[in-house]
């Protein structure tokens, strides 16, 4: 029998399950625990296999073209979407098909249905920011660290009566035929890799911080600097399977991470000033098409050492010297560096553990895995209980689309079908 | 007439706006094509949606709203006016925030830059055409091509969701290669034992008819009216199918790599493709092919003609989680054979890195290096292999030798894109419509490729993508009855001269080229067959590329006439003179728009003598839609356009504005003109100052270049063109 | 994978690393830059030159390491290196690397930067100075055996004055003449 | 049949008359006319292109510039002059820089490379131009069945996108004799005559494992097609017995002198006795 399907999760997969189950006339109610929904996608600056905004969205019947931009999805807007940011998934009871799920929301300082983020409250209060000019939905978000006098102005001269500093959080529960985990992943903080020293030094960062740097909507616009004194960076030095493939820490190869990483060499070697980047790695994985990136880096002068790093030494001036071993030279190299990039694992989400505990699925590496063990059907992971996107492991935007509509195809065959 | 007259909807944001109101109001309200001027505090809110329904009932639709960006406010407005039975299609937008105020230092140059873009959508909206929703049956039956395990699984789930299905297989019986896999990662289960259950389902499935041993040669038509054409068996007895929608699912090609005579592949029975290994462990035996003999010692060479510029440039992305299953497999059969598998990189994703353990821990043994040679001595096969990380040669007395040959795309994809109209990649396989947010479909509406003819899939992968792609054909087909707002390109038949150009470069492939019946009347033509166009809306994704290049006007946007253009165009551009140099600029409502808005969000700053013109694609725009902009008294003008490469239309609408833009710019010269007062820019929105820039050139340019020969008076009028 | 098992770092004082700073980061550009050298950066270090080699296991440096060596910059070591000069020129490493990187060629270039610097074997400098002196590194002295085979005595066309006259204005010249000029 | 140049090169004459006539030989037979290339020499490869890459390229395209001036294309019975020119001639023929430069150096003979004359090996025109049903036609004596292995050499075979030869060429022409090419896992493995003045065990090694390995797949003898590989696979014979104590006692014979016999030239015609090493077995076949 029907009823809405709950979706945890929205980020590229669990917003393109929401939009096609939407056009198909389900309706669902989509839960993020942020108050902005994109996930990691609205970090990531450029996006492969295509290299553009990583904040383009698919399109759908309420926005023919194949795809959008980000700002342009209109979440809290269409029909049979119902948005809940700020919301965790508290306790789920009741059996397939009639889960009784328990949402805790977050104190709704601000209603995004009525901001129009024209800007006043922000003019007179810290406390008031937008988080990107892409944020979804598009409103501003109200710190109440930041609480001061102009917050109280901006309250009660609100053009649309949009703030409201007194909001609780709130519980409710809801009845969902369906569960969609789409709960994505997190990027390791190798900040116990030793021989890394992650953490200990403001030039030795991990491949989605330095996306923040490319970033030109970032603090430097873009410009590749070094974190602990702003000075441009002249070389680069990025180290692979930092944390993958490596039994102290996770077992599994990440699987985004060299092309992720490769992306970036090209980016800094061929859109930024000049600077030389060198890659250690102990297996270069371009799988498929990706080989493209690699052959570019090689092209644009990027430096592949095959090998291990075996010392990181800071110095004074900021920069840090690196012993490497290049194994196919049998040689030791020692190099000076401005910034050290850690392509740091892929873990699951903290939302995955939560969820795979509460539903009793089965987990492979902690992400979320097919119903059974012998199943060739990735994205089944539950009677009524499906996961789509990198919920299910180390994921691409377009896998994780079409891991989406394969959940929503499956439920409408299930629909169908009862 | 009074009914070309619309309301004009001035949003003040809340009075957060830095812009003349008043003065706003006043020069609206004098407008020719203006009924009445509004000006509201809030036009998103529900009050503000009140006000815009009652305009709506009182102007015939006919609304300008001129607010913030439509991209945030029209969904609203059109879901509001929506359940509530209104028609909000003519309504037009004017974004004079993101636009103008919040980018502009000077209140009233801001104002004057939004009067301006008013006035110009005030003459766009009095020709604009209601739109209206259109529903068309048609049959729900979908055709896969390839009985592997995409095109099964494919076949299951249209069925599932209601649809009858024909499954062409060209081998005698479906399967494809997985029937062969020993063990289909990751579930531990023989591609025998995943086919089973489904081939049983097939069977007891009314709705799936299974034509094996039976060759698709073409398939002609559009969605929800293509026409197969198969020959079954041996005989060349053409039959036809007619069918609304096609499920691309042929699988791959393994790389036969006989010209690498390193390997002596095809010369020495001992040496095998990898998928030649698996056929043998799944009819469980492993025997030495040349003589029988027990096998005792393999060698597997990774990456056979893959990464390789003479043969495969990408990685094949299998070939490692193969040779490490069959590896696994062999111990299995043969607990005390030694394997080797040499390989330049390993590249087994995600949990596959266990198994590659397992087989570690197993005892297989991984030579990284190449193959120097290999060869025979009496009635043994040597391979010398070369370990980089030893720094060693190693010979190996080898009863295998298994090459990991290349995965290739399946025969026959080019010949049948010639008439079902997908795009190829340049390496053979399928190119899907956008490779990053819209996998599996591809350039042709019901068109949909599933499997490893877009690119190397693991089984399960294989079968999450035929899952969805029945979800996009479902989308498309809604069960048969096709319902949506016919918005996009309608076509005048008796304009058309048959000049194809619409046909040949419409990024989707929508228009076709049809016979026509000869009426009579010009027999003078000896009976020369005649061609038209026929384009249906429906299927069309309204970019207006066909309008830009069609010779007659015969086709156009029914929300973007060519007249609609043009009087904008006259209309924004009224005051434009030699002491204040306009800059107009043609922006998509793709990336440039977003780019535009973001601009705006983040406050950048830009020279007010920017005036804008939306258009659905920059590919909508014509030489004859820049030279009126000049004609009018613009000083400069620019498109902005997507990324090369990354067309939202899914085709290559940037790129053909790009040769108008350049054809503008050569005819400019040619007149005398200076070229360089056109140019073509590709916005980014994660780069919002790709925009700032390009204004601060053009709007530089109309000041280095000073007055135009139109401003001087001095230009011959080239242009009678147009009704 | 070793820095993984085992976490401990190697005693500082065992380990001599190369200073990648002292190293010639040009030495690539210089490379490639030259008529074969262009597609030196696509290598990728697979190492199929090195199996391709029939003579690589008497080397010191492997062919894919010395191509390794001028992506790094080891500029000294290359060019002084005895392997350039022991290079059989059959060709087979660059027909069978994937990635079209023209190996054998790269190291004719190599040599001629070597020679540049005087680093030349001296039988290979001999066989030079030959050049120059005669014209050509085999002189008919059994003339009778072409008679045998009715062949004119002297070669037909022989003409060695010209080319004597070309190579001492190049390269070979100075060579050959001794110190440079 | 069309005219040719010939370009000896130094090898050949000085070392190799009976190739050289039985080259001269078959040509004529087949209605070839070769006209000696008129003040040329030696080509100097490859040493010379590996401390002299300039003067490696002038000297080459002199000779190319001076066959140039006749139209024809230049013939050479030599894989040494074969590569050098091949190469020589592709970098010219690609790279404006090195021509201009080259050029410079050439005007001054009054020399010009255009480029018209294109050198090719004497054996793939047999095979191009005359073909291998004239050729059929002429065998008169087969050498039935004799199992002969090739030594293609290296630098007609490699670069392969520079000489554009191909190893079927020579097979196909030993067929046409009657004899059975027997194939052997180093056919691909250089002579070694490259490395001799640096390193000369070296060279007499790969000289060896080459003969071991014909030997081993069962050659009754082998054939060349250039004076280099000749005197490693030849001549180095005899010091195989000092070396190794390896008695081979495989005759290697020049290709035309194997088409020669079997068109029914006499054994003086074709220079056998200058063979090093005898070639009893063929002879004792075409008695038989």
């Amino acid at each position: 029998m029907a009823g809405p399907v709950l979706i945890i999760g929205a980020g590229v997969a669990g917003m393109t399950a929401a939009v096609e189950l939407a056009d198909s006339g389900v309706e669902v109610i989509l839960v993020d625990r942020l108050s902005t929904i994109g996930g990691n996608a609205l970090n990531l600056y450029k996006a492969f296999p295509t290299d553009d905004c990583f904040y383009c969205f698919e399109g759908n019947r309420w926005r023919p073209g194949i795809r959008k931009c980000f700002y342009r999805s209109a979440m809290i807007d269409q029909p049979n979407i119902d948005l809940k940011t700020n919301c965790e998934v508290g306790d789920i009871k009741g059996p397939p098909g009639k889960f009784t799920v328990t949402l805790e929301r977050g104190p709704m300082y601000i209603d995004p249905k009525k901001c129009t983020m024209c800007g006043f409250c922000m003019n007179h209060s810290e406390a008031f920011r937008l988080l990107s000019p892409q944020s979804q939905p598009q409103a501003v978000v109200f710190d109440p660290s930041k609480m001061d006098e102009g917050a109280k102005k901006a309250e009660s001269e609100c053009p649309t009566k949009a703030i409201n500093l007194k909001a609780e959080p709130t519980t409710e529960r809801v009845q969902v035929s369906d569960i969609i985990v789409a709960t994505g992943f997190h990027e390791m903080q190798p900040v116990d890799v030793d021989e890394y020293g992650y953490g200990t030094h403001p030039n030795i960062i991990t491949q989605l911080e330095l996306a923040a740097i490319l970033d030109p909507n970032g603090r430097s616009h873009g410009k590749l600097v070094r974190p602990s004194d702003g000075a441009p960076v002249t070389r680069v030095m990025m180290v692979q399977c930092v944390g993958s493939r490596d039994e102290n820490y996770y077992s599994y190869c990440s699987k985004i991470c060299c092309v992720f990483a490769l992306k970036h060499a090209n980016i800094i070697t061929q859109e930024r000033d000049p600077a030389h980047v060198s890659v250690v790695y102990m297996d270069i994985r371009t799988y498929d098409r990706h080989e493209k990136y690699y052959r570019q880096s090689r092209a644009s002068g990027v430096e592949f050492i095959r090998g291990r790093v075996t010392k990181v030494t800071p110095q004074k001036d900021g920069t840090l010297e690196i012993v490497i071993y290049d194994s196919l030279l049998d040689k030791y190299l020692k190099t000076v560096v401005d910034l050290f990039v850690l392509s740091s694992a892929l873990e699951p989400s903290e939302g995955s553990n939560m969820i795979i505990t509460k539903l009793g699925l089965r987990n492979a590496s902690g992400f979320v895995a097919p119903i059974e063990e012998t199943s060739e059907r990735e994205v089944e992971v539950g009677s009524r209980v499906y996961a789509c996107g990198a919920a299910l492991g180390p994921a691409e935007v377009p896998e994780s689309v079409t891991q989406a509509r394969a959940v929503v195809s499956r439920i409408l065959q299930a629909r169908r079908a009862s | 007439m009074s009914n070309d007259k619309s309301a004009v909807l001035l949003c003040t944001c809340g009075n957060q706006l830095n812009l003349d109101f008043k003065g706003l109001a006043k020069a609206s309200s004098k407008m020719a094509f203006a009924a009445e001027v509004i000006t509201h505090d809030l036009v998103c809110q529900d009050e503000g949606l009140a006000e815009i329904e009652k305009l709506v009932d009182a102007h015939d639709g006919r609304v300008v709203i001129a607010a913030c960006t439509s991209q945030k406010t029209k969904p609203r407005i059109d879901q509001y006016l929506q359940t509530r039975g209104k028609d909000g299609s003519r309504i037009q937008y004017v974004n004079i925030r993101e636009h103008c105020a919040w980018v502009h230092d000077h209140t009233d140059e801001a104002t004057q830059k939004a009067i301006d873009m008013i006035r110009g959508t005030l003459a766009r909206s009095a020709a604009s055409n209601q739109l209206v929703s259109e529903t068309k049956e048609v049959s729900s039956h979908v055709t896969v091509i390839g009985g592997g395990i995409s095109g099964i699984e494919s076949a299951l789930n249209l069925s599932n969701l209601g649809y009858s299905v024909t499954l062409f297989e060209i081998e005698k019986n479906l399967g494809g290669h997985v029937l062969s896999l020993p063990i289909v990662a990751p579930t531990g289960r023989s591609g025998k034992d995943i086919l089973s259950g489904r081939l049983e389902a097939i069977e007891n499935d009314k709705n799936i008819t299974v034509l094996c041993d039976t060759k698709v040669k073409y398939v002609e038509g559009e969605m929800g009216d293509f026409t197969v054409h198969y020959v079954a068996g041996t005989s060349d007895e053409e039959e036809t199918l007619s069918t609304s929608a096609v499920v691309l699912a042929m699988g791959f090609k393994e790389f036969k790599p006989t010209m690498m005579p390193e390997y002596r592949y095809g010369k020495n029975p001992n040496v095998l493709t990898q998928f030649e290994l698996s056929e043998m462990l799944s009819a469980g035996s492993l025997l030495r092919p040349s003589d029988g003999g027990p096998v005792r010692e393999v060698v597997m060479i990774q990456c056979v003609g893959s990464r390789s510029e003479d043969f495969k440039r990408d990685c094949s992305k299998l070939c490692c989680t193969f040779a490490i299953d069959n590896s696994i497999e062999i111990l299995k059969h043969a607990p005390e054979a030694k394997v080797h598998i040499v390989y330049m990189d390993i590249r087994v994703p995600f949990e596959h890195e266990m198994v590659y353990a397992e087989s570690r821990k197993k005892g297989v043994d991984y030579i990284r290096g190449r193959v120097s040679m290999v060869w025979e001595e009496k009635d043994k096969t040597l391979v010398r292999i070369y370990d980089s990380l030893l720094d060693k040669f190693l010979d190996v007395n080898a009863d295998l030798i298994v090459l990991s040959a290349a995965i290739l795309p399946p025969d026959g994809l080019n010949t049948l894109s010639k008439t079902l109209g997908y795009a190829m990649e340049n390496d053979g396989h399928i190119k899907e419509l956008y490779g990053k947010l819209r996998p599996n479909e591809t350039r042709r509406r019901g068109v949909v490729a599933v499997g490893s003819v877009t690119h190397p899939q693991f089984v399960n992968e294989s079968i999450t993508d035929a899952q969805a792609a029945a979800l996009v054909l479902h989308n498309e087909l809604q069960g048969g009855m096709i319902e949506r707002v016919a918005r996009g390109a309608v076509l005048n038949v008796d304009e058309c001269v048959g000049c194809s150009l619409c046909a040949q470069q419409c990024p989707r492939g929508v228009p076709l080229m049809v016979e026509q019946k000869n009426e009579s009347e010009e027999e003078s033509d000896d009976d020369k067959i005649l061609f038209k166009a026929s384009i249906d809306t429906l299927n069309c994704h309204a970019c207006g590329v066909c309008q830009s290049l069609c010779p007659t006007g015969a086709t156009e946007l029914n929300f973007l006439s060519n007249n609609q253009l043009w009087a904008e165009i006259e209309a924004i551009l009224q005051d434009a003179g030699p002491d204040y140099p306009i800059t107009l600029c043609f922006y998509c409502e793709e990336c440039a728009v977003s780019t535009i808005d973001i601009v705006g969000t983040q406050r950048l700053k830009y020279p007010a003598s920017t005036r804008f013109i939306p258009l659905p694609c920059a590919g909508r725009v014509s030489i004859l839609d820049i030279l009126k902009a000049f004609e009018n008294g613009a000083s400069t003008v620019m498109v902005a356009a997507c990324e090369t490469g990354r067309c939202h239309v899914g085709g290559t609408g940037n790129e053909m504005a790009q040769v108008q833009v350049d054809v503008a710019h050569d005819i400019l010269d040619a007149i005398g003109w200076k070229g360089d007062r056109v140019k073509m820019f590709r916005m980014f929105s994660a780069e919002p100052e790709r925009f700032t820039r390009a204004v601060e050139e053009m709007t530089n340019r109309a000041k280095t270049f000073g007055p135009t020969p139109v401003h001087k008076g001095t230009a011959g009028k080239w242009m009678e063109g147009g009704k | 994978m070793a820095e993984t098992e085992d976490k401990a770092e190697p005693p500082a004082i065992l380990i001599d690393p190369i200073d990648m700073s002292k190293l010639d980061s040009e030495f690539r550009h210089e490379i490639s830059s030259m008529p074969n050298g262009e597609e030196l950066s696509a290598c990728f270090a697979c190492s199929t030159c090195t199996a391709a080699c029939p003579i690589a296991n008497v080397w010191k440096y492997k062919p894919h390491q010395l191509i390794r060596m001028i992506l790094l910059g080891m500029r000294e070591e290359v060019l002084s290196s005895e392997e350039i000069w022991l290079c059989l020129t059959c060709f087979q490493c660059q027909e069978r690397c994937p990635q079209k990187v023209r190996v054998t060629d790269i190291l004719f270039d190599c040599k001629n930067l070597a020679a540049e610097e005087d680093k030349i074997p001296p039988n290979v400098a001999a066989l030079g100075k030959q050049l120059v002196e005669t014209g050509q590194l085999y002189t008919v002295t059994a003339d009778w055996e072409r008679e045998d085979m009715d062949l004119e005595p002297e070669v037909p066309g022989l003409d060695v004055e010209p080319i004597k006259k070309i190579l001492k204005g190049t390269r070979t010249g100075r060579i050959s003449s001794g110190g440079s000029e | 049949m069309p005219t040719y140049n010939l370009y000896m090169g130094c090898s050949v004459p000085a070392n190799y008359p009976n190739y050289e006539a039985a080259m001269t030989r078959v040509a004529n037979a087949f209605g070839i006319q070769l006209d000696y290339l008129e003040g040329v020499a030696c080509c100097g490869s490859p040493n010379l292109r590996a401390i002299d890459h300039f003067g490696w390229l002038v000297v080459n395209a002199r000779t190319l510039a001076i066959a140039d001036k006749t139209g024809n294309d230049t013939i050479t019975p030599c894989n040494g002059c074969f590569g050098s020119l091949k190469d020589v001639y592709h970098i010219l023929v690609h790279d404006a820089d090195s021509r201009e430069a080259v050029n410079k150096e050439l005007k001054k003979e009054g020399l010009e490379f255009k480029g018209l004359s294109k050198p090719r090996h004497f054996v793939e025109v047999l095979y191009t131009d005359v073909g291998m049903e004239e050729i059929k036609k002429k065998i008169t004596t087969p050498l039935d069945g004799v199992g002969i292995s090739i030594h293609y050499g290296c630098h007609i075979l490699r670069p392969a996108d520079v000489t554009e030869f191909k190893p079927e060429i020579l097979d196909e022409l030993l067929r046409v004799t009657g004899a059975t090419v027997v194939e052997y896992p180093l056919w691909k493995q250089c002579c070694g005559a490259t490395v001799l003045p640096v390193n000369e065990a070296l060279g007499i090694r790969l000289a060896r494992d080459k003969l071991k390995s014909m030997k081993e797949a069962g050659a009754e003898f082998a054939t060349v097609v250039c004076p280099a590989c000749a005197n490693q696979l030849d001549l180095q014979q005899l010091d195989l017995k000092k070396s190794y104590g390896e008695d081979y006692n495989l005759p290697i014979l020049f290709l035309p002198q194997i088409l020669g016999l079997a068109m029914g030239l006499s054994e003086e015609e074709v220079g056998l006795s200058m063979n090093r090493v005898p070639a009893g077995p063929i002879l004792s076949h075409l008695r038989g």
